[in-house]
């Protein structure tokens, strides 16, 4: 084939390639010859160096399938995915029809945004404090403004993990609202000019201006928020204190990942193990990556 | 602004109430998020057999000892400086390297291009958990386990990803003509580079504010590829704070830790909110 | 420190009683059945008159040394030449003369201090610069970095059941035989001659002791003495008894914190150790069938923890209470009871109400169940992986010097594992109950140190009972199957 | 200063897709001033762009100055380019944006700040040089952008539409100053622009394009006197130029009812026609006379003159058609009235109906 490309351009694959082999080389040397290593260990029992890996096949996801723990670790990543996620977009929905209004936005934006820079071990800490069962700031606040009926065990077995997923949503939302909103500004203001002297109510607005145009934001905004939910490590590692392991109620695949394989108070390092669900987690942002991209694909409009 | 359709009473003052409501919840939530660090900050000049005693008192007596146990435990200075040099390092080389691959991916027309700049996205995706073995092993075995190039290099690898994302978008928003330009006066490759990258100064100060702070706060590859206390990152310290604390039962001392890991982000928060967030939108909208 | 003299008799009745808990640990399944036993004769060996003469044990190697006063291979079992083994090799190597410590304590922690002096002085009387790790209690993750990166590890301290499950089974530690030989520095004694053996012998590998306790802890019930008093409440023996002391004492009569899974595991294991005896419970777990825990002692002691949830003595928000909380609420007189290590009084001490009487009651008895007290040992262990072993086991003689390891007992509030050092007044019942305990067992029975991955789901179904998810029955049919699909899978 | 030529040049996009050039045959003259018109797609940038060497054509030849230029590289050909929107650095003063080429070639710093400096006083930059393009107006930028392609005096300067983005009234005052200029440099210019009126005043020659063929190569005055085809003819000159489908036969042109004798210079022609007719040739005749009969339907008055547009054939009717003239304020009837209207057939273009070509070939 001829190679039609300007001059300047021509050799280009070849100078791109000196633009780009740094970044390259260190992008698959870090990121993904480790996941396929780490596929490949899945397939293995392995303690790690000093221990030479032996083959066992499946097994570590036979062994998987079959564990409570896994199960429980997936259910709750689930969770943070679906629930937090719902409540997640719910939320960055109506702050940005609320906030569009409103004039302090900005500084409302920032103070929302605020958790996503604060350190996850510091979030988490704040966060135990808030829910403690006694002494703790929302059973106080409630005890003090008389709403004692309202108080719970908000970390007791039933509800911790609620409790996890809302203090995600705190912190999350604020992220959201900010790419959220920013869909919803590139929109320009003749739309609901337009949409306004046709008498057209706000949730009219909502889902004839604002959601159509905004949907190839929110295409990422979904991807973002499901590689954003299998993720979660910090907080909830922390969350369950640092010094003993955390609780297995509050478990998700990250937790277990690190629990089983890397460390923990009575470490066990089953690398194969880890490794295996380590998989799990890569397949599961994978296949909801393409199923976001897919489902939302078709309804991209140009403006 | 007009409406044409007229609103009955009762639609009107459901419409308002609906928004009074609406305001009272975001104002609520915005005072939900500054009291909680309100009582941290206050807590950190409690004394710790009475904070959990009188939640809403405020201090009674300047503990600012507090601040000198928090300062020792999270051995501050060491750990800063680890934090400085490994994030501060980790950005900007971060920076040196996905900003010339975002350029050449978006503005050199090279076959490939496509399918390349859909590998590197393909990174965000990855959790660190899906690395963190094989990556410590790898590093084990070329001694860069336990040592800052190391975690540097690591913080590097997991940066790249966004870094180029992000670069992508601000770099494909410039006009082609002004490269067009400096192509018919002669410039090559480089030079070219050289004249776009102050154009994209904006999204490479964004960038990298993302990629420091998400760096700052990270603390799992600290966590497992290093172990020396004169290694650990302030991410770390706090983690290991955490755990002290819990031993000794100092709450007041961890809060106070907590408010020295948070004081330079307010500080740089209210500096340069405005530049982070839109830097991610750009990343995100483009 | 009169405190010491008065305790001293205490220790030789304790150490009695310890001598039967070798025995249980050789049964209970540990991989290493035939070494366990190879150990017993010398365990059985001693009753006589004076602590250290119990404490001679027979893993002092062939070669004399013979500066440690009185004469001590009365009781030689022979095994001299296996030892001579592991020392031929330890004088060869280079060392550089710095030894990399890495420690479970945090930086603020009593038993950190007192390390902290003994590692001061060391360096000083010694001129080896000691480079220690503070790791809080993921040490061993911390170990296992290092190790993987090739750097020095020389010495390990931790608690001996993951110890023994992450390195020691796994045959990554060294032999400590001729640390027994070893003379204390400052003293005309050997470390073999004040460690009792029956300790060592817990976690020995083919006879050969592997890990050197300096503390020692156990669990029980605690609580304030002053407030059994307060609500007229005799002190409670049995079961039954504790239940019924904990209706009458009170709001929050046993405060637990229950997101600490293997605080809540507390209970049960306790319950199956007294209704099917020490090693009852790794029994159940080591059974590749899973049919061990339909025995009526489990269902027994299954019964007796719902029991417990159903009576409502569990303070309120047990569930959802995250360590330390439970245990700061019950120091400052918001409680009766609580479960828990023996390291409770020395956690707590900073933060305790004014005139805090520290008392533990033994596990409760059950009926026609068994005696037994838990023996939960702190100790060193040198990785074959030492630059300088050596220096290593200098150092653990140096700080086994009875005045050295007394801020153990004096600064941190533990119990240590030498008889001659007395223990604080906070502990004087877990010495009784030690000392009056006709056995002993391994923490969880040995099950945590084991089985790792199987306790794991332990906990998980235990939480569930605990928190009253499941029924009795459900979480015996669970743990059955889940112990024959974790020996199926091995 | 250099010839430039053009062989056979084709560009496609995509190697089956359509072509965009298709044989442009080209001779430009040392010190010419070329302008490339043409409407929107018809190729001219691209063409601009691969004399530049921002596009390599797909087949075909290019010289510069006599030597093959198709494969060098655009910085090698010696070529300044001036873009539509300036494409100035924002982030670079005005005397490094006009030094930039000088400095990638090296040229010592003393030397590059007096041929900038000339360069500025010339285009009367002189005050500006130390700001940046953003604190400039619309008409400094374009002057910067000028200034960069002369200050290295390079073999050719290509302009992309540089006026478009100005206001009316700078436009045609920095028309007249790039003409200006063009001479007094006599530098050999292509010039790109869809603004017929930038064509007929700027260029020694002015090049039609469309859809990636050369219509017609030619002086303005010969273009629009003597267009080539049917294309050039309506889109050179405004108003357009009527175009009306007739056939002719024995010397007779009929175009709808009317039927109209023609001048001997069309002897040769018959058949099927398109008839072309400027509005300066449409006049008003007596009533009765007049080759058409039709409606005054709009009139709009230019000042010196009025165009009106004559509706002719059946109100509503699709075959109905309107010409438009360009009257003297004096004879201009009233809008709604009727009208005859004559052809000024000594002036008249015929051209094939099928391949627009004019009649007889010139």
């Amino acid at each position: 084939m001829k190679d039609v490309s300007p001059p300047h351009l021509r050799h280009n694959g070849r100078r791109a390639s000196a633009f780009i082999a740094p970044a390259l080389a260190i992008y698959l040397t870090i990121i993904m010859a480790p996941t396929v290593a780490t596929v490949w260990i899945s397939f293995t029992e392995w303690r790690g160096i000093g221990d030479s890996p032996e083959f066992v096949g499946l097994d570590n996801y036979r062994h998987l399938l079959r564990s409570d723990t896994f199960w429980g670790s997936f259910n709750r990543t689930m969770a943070i995915l679906v629930a937090g996620g719902l409540a997640v977009f719910f939320f960055s929905f109506l702050f940005t029809m609320l906030l569009r209004e409103m004039r302090a936005k900005k500084f409302i934006r920032a103070v929302l945004f605020f958790p996503n820079i604060v350190p996850p071990v510091a979030l988490a800490i704040a966060w135990g404090v808030l829910l403690a069962p006694r002494n703790g700031l929302l059973n106080g606040f409630l005890e003090t403004v008389g709403l004692d009926f309202a108080t719970r065990t908000w970390l007791a077995p039933d509800l911790i993990f609620r409790s996890v997923i809302a203090g995600l949503v705190w912190i999350y939302t604020g992220f959201f609202i900010t790419i959220i909103m920013a869909g919803v500004d590139r929109i320009p203001k003749h739309f609901y000019e337009a949409a306004d002297l046709e008498g057209a109510t706000p949730r009219q607005k909502l889902f004839k201006v604002t959601l159509p145009l905004t949907w190839d934001v929110l295409s990422v905004a979904a991807v973002l928020w499901v590689i954003t939910a299998i993720k979660t490590f910090e907080f909830i590692y922390a969350f369950g204190g640092s010094g003993t392991d955390p609780s297995i109620s509050t478990w998700t695949l990250p937790v277990q990942v690190y629990a089983v394989a890397l460390g923990n108070r009575s470490p066990i390092f089953a690398l194969g193990q880890g490794s295996a669900i380590a998989t799990v987690m890569v397949v599961l942002v994978g296949v909801l990556v393409i199923l976001i991209r897919r489902i939302m694909r078709r309804k991209v409009v140009e403006f | 602004m007009q409406t044409i359709v007229r609103l009955s009473l009762s639609q009107r003052i459901g419409r308002l109430f609906g928004r009074l409501t609406g305001r009272l919840f975001v104002w609520v939530w915005v005072f939900f998020s500054l009291a909680m660090l309100a009582w941290l900050i206050l807590a950190a000049f409690k004394r710790n057999n009475t904070v959990f005693r009188n939640l809403w008192a405020l201090p009674d007596s300047n503990e600012a000892h507090n601040f000198q146990d928090a300062w020792d435990l999270l051995n501050l200075t060491r750990t800063t400086l680890n934090s400085i040099l490994t994030v501060g390092g980790g950005t900007a080389l971060t920076m040196a390297v996905a900003a010339p691959a975002a350029y050449a991916l978006t503005r050199m027309g090279f076959r490939g291009a496509s399918p390349l700049t859909s590998l590197f996205a393909l990174g965000i995706g990855v959790p660190v958990h899906a690395i963190i073995i094989p990556l410590f092993v790898g590093l084990s075995e070329v001694n860069l386990t336990n040592n800052l190039w190391g975690l540097t290099l690591a913080y590097m690898g997991v940066s790249i990803p966004f870094a180029v994302f992000l670069m992508t978008g601000f770099f494909r928003s410039l006009p082609s003509e002004l490269e067009e330009a400096a192509v018919m006066e002669g410039a090559g490759p480089l030079r070219v580079f050289s004249v776009m990258l102050p154009l994209v100064r904006p999204g490479m100060v964004a960038s990298s504010l993302i990629v420091a702070v998400g760096l700052w706060n990270e603390f799992l590859l600290a966590l497992v590829l290093t172990y020396d206390e004169s290694k650990r990152t302030i991410g770390v310290g706090l983690l290991n704070t955490f755990g002290a604390m819990r031993y000794t039962s100092n709450w007041v001392g961890l809060f106070a830790s907590v408010v020295i890991m948070l004081t330079p982000l307010i500080i740089l928060y209210t500096w340069m909110s405005r530049r982070i967030i839109e830097g991610l939108t750009v990343g995100a909208t483009k | 420190m009169h405190k010491r003299e008065r305790n001293r008799s205490r220790w030789l009745a304790l150490m009695a009683a310890l001598l039967t808990l070798a025995l249980v640990a050789a049964a209970c399944g540990n991989d290493d059945d035939q070494d366990a036993s190879s150990v017993a004769p010398a365990t059985s060996t001693p009753q006589s008159g004076d602590g250290q003469d119990v404490a001679d044990t027979a893993d002092g190697d062939g070669q004399d040394s013979t500066d440690t006063g009185d004469g001590q291979d009365s009781s030689d079992t022979g095994d001299g030449q296996d030892s001579s083994d592991t020392t031929a090799v330890q004088p060869d190597e280079e060392e550089d003369g710095t030894l990399r410590y890495f420690s479970m304590w945090n930086e603020g922690e009593p038993q950190q201090e007192v390390l902290q002096e003994i590692i001061d002085s060391y360096e000083a009387d010694t001129g080896v610069d000691v480079d220690v790790l503070w790791a809080g209690r993921e040490v061993l993750t911390s170990v296992r970095a290092a190790l993987s990166a090739g750097d020095p590890v020389d010495l390990i301290g931790f608690e001996a059941e993951p110890l023994a499950g992450a390195l020691v089974n796994t045959g990554e530690t060294r032999s400590l035989a001729s640390l027994l030989d070893q003379q204390i520095p400052g003293e005309n004694v050997t470390v073999g001659d004040v460690i009792p053996s029956s300790f060592l012998d817990i976690y020995a590998v083919g006879g050969e002791p592997h890990i050197m306790p300096y503390i020692l802890n156990s669990s029980g019930i605690h609580y304030d003495g002053r407030r059994l008093a307060e609500f007229g409440i005799e002190r409670p023996e049995t079961w039954d008894e504790f239940i019924a002391a904990s209706l009458a004492a009170g709001e929050n009569a046993v405060q637990h914190d229950g997101l600490i899974n293997f605080y809540n595991a507390y209970w049960l294991y306790w319950l199956i150790v007294r209704h099917g005896g020490p090693g009852a419970f790794n029994a159940a777990a080591s059974d590749p069938t899973g049919e061990a825990w339909r025995s009526d002692a489990i269902a027994a002691a299954v019964e007796d923890l719902v029991e417990l949830v159903e009576s409502g003595v569990l303070a309120d928000g047990y569930e959802g209470s995250n360590w330390p909380i439970a245990q700061q609420e019950w120091a400052n007189g918001n409680g009766t009871f609580n479960i828990n290590g023996t390291w409770l009084a020395s956690e707590t001490a900073s933060y305790s109400s004014e005139g805090f009487e520290y008392r533990l009651l033994p596990f409760p008895t059950t009926e026609g169940g068994f005696e037994s007290a838990e023996v939960y040992q702190i100790g060193w262990v040198v990785p074959n992986a030492a630059d300088s072993p050596s220096a290593a086991q200098d150092f653990i003689a140096y700080a086994l010097n009875s005045d050295r390891l007394a801020g153990m007992v004096d600064v941190a509030k533990n119990l240590v594992p030498r008889s001659d050092i007395g223990v604080p007044p906070e502990l004087q019942d877990a010495v009784d109950m030690l000392a009056s305990s006709p056995a002993g067992h391994r923490p969880y029975d040995g099950v945590q140190g084991d089985y790792p991955e199987l306790w794991i789901e332990f906990m998980l179904l235990d939480d569930q009972l605990f928190f009253g998810q499941i029924s009795g029955a459900e979480f015996i049919n669970r743990m059955a199957d889940k112990t024959a699909e974790y020996w199926a899978s091995q | 200063m250099a010839s430039i030529s053009l062989h056979a040049v084709t560009k496609r996009f995509l190697d089956d897709g359509p072509a965009v050039l298709s044989g442009v045959d080209l001779e430009i003259a040392d010190g010419e001033f070329i302008v490339l018109v043409g409407p929107s797609g018809c190729g001219k940038t691209t063409l601009l762009r691969i004399v530049a060497g921002l596009e390599t054509a797909t087949s075909g030849e290019l010289l510069i100055g006599g030597s093959d230029m198709s494969h060098l590289p655009a910085g090698d050909r010696n070529i300044a380019m001036v873009f539509q929107n300036y494409a100035l650095f924002p982030h670079l003063t005005v005397a490094e944006n006009i030094g930039f080429g000088l400095k990638i070639r090296g040229m010592p710093k003393a030397e590059r700040r007096s041929m900038v400096e000339e360069v500025a006083s010339l285009l009367g930059l002189a005050p500006y040089l130390e700001r940046r393009p953003g604190e400039l107006s619309g008409g400094q930028r374009q002057r910067v952008a000028m200034g960069r392609a002369i200050v290295r005096r390079p073999a050719a300067f290509l302009m992309d539409e540089p006026l478009s983005n100005l206001d009316a009234k700078l436009r045609v005052e920095m028309r007249a100053e790039i003409s200006r200029m063009q001479r007094r440099l006599n530098a050999t210019t292509i010039y790109v622009t869809h603004d017929q009126t930038e064509a007929m005043t700027m260029g020694d020659r002015v090049v039609v394009l469309n859809r990636g063929v050369v219509q017609q190569i030619a002086p303005p005055a010969e273009l629009y006197q003597s267009p080539a085809n049917a294309f050039v003819a309506q889109f050179i000159g405004a108003p357009t130029m009527n175009m009306l489908a007739g056939s002719v036969s024995g010397g007779r042109l009929a175009v709808g009812a009317a039927d109209i004798p023609l001048p001997d210079r069309f002897e040769a022609c018959s058949g099927p026609v398109l008839v072309g007719a400027r509005p300066e040739h449409i006049g008003v005749a007596d009533p009765g006379e007049g080759h058409f009969k039709g409606r005054v339907a709009l009139v709009e008055h230019l000042g010196k003159e009025v165009q009106v547009h004559f509706e002719i054939g059946p109100v509503g009717d699709e075959d109905s058609y309107v010409l438009v003239a360009t009257l003297d304020p004096g004879e201009v009837p009233s809008e709604g009235s009727k009208a005859s209207i004559v052809l000024d057939v000594d002036h008249i273009y015929l051209f094939d109906r099928d391949s627009g070509s004019r009649l007889p070939a010139p």
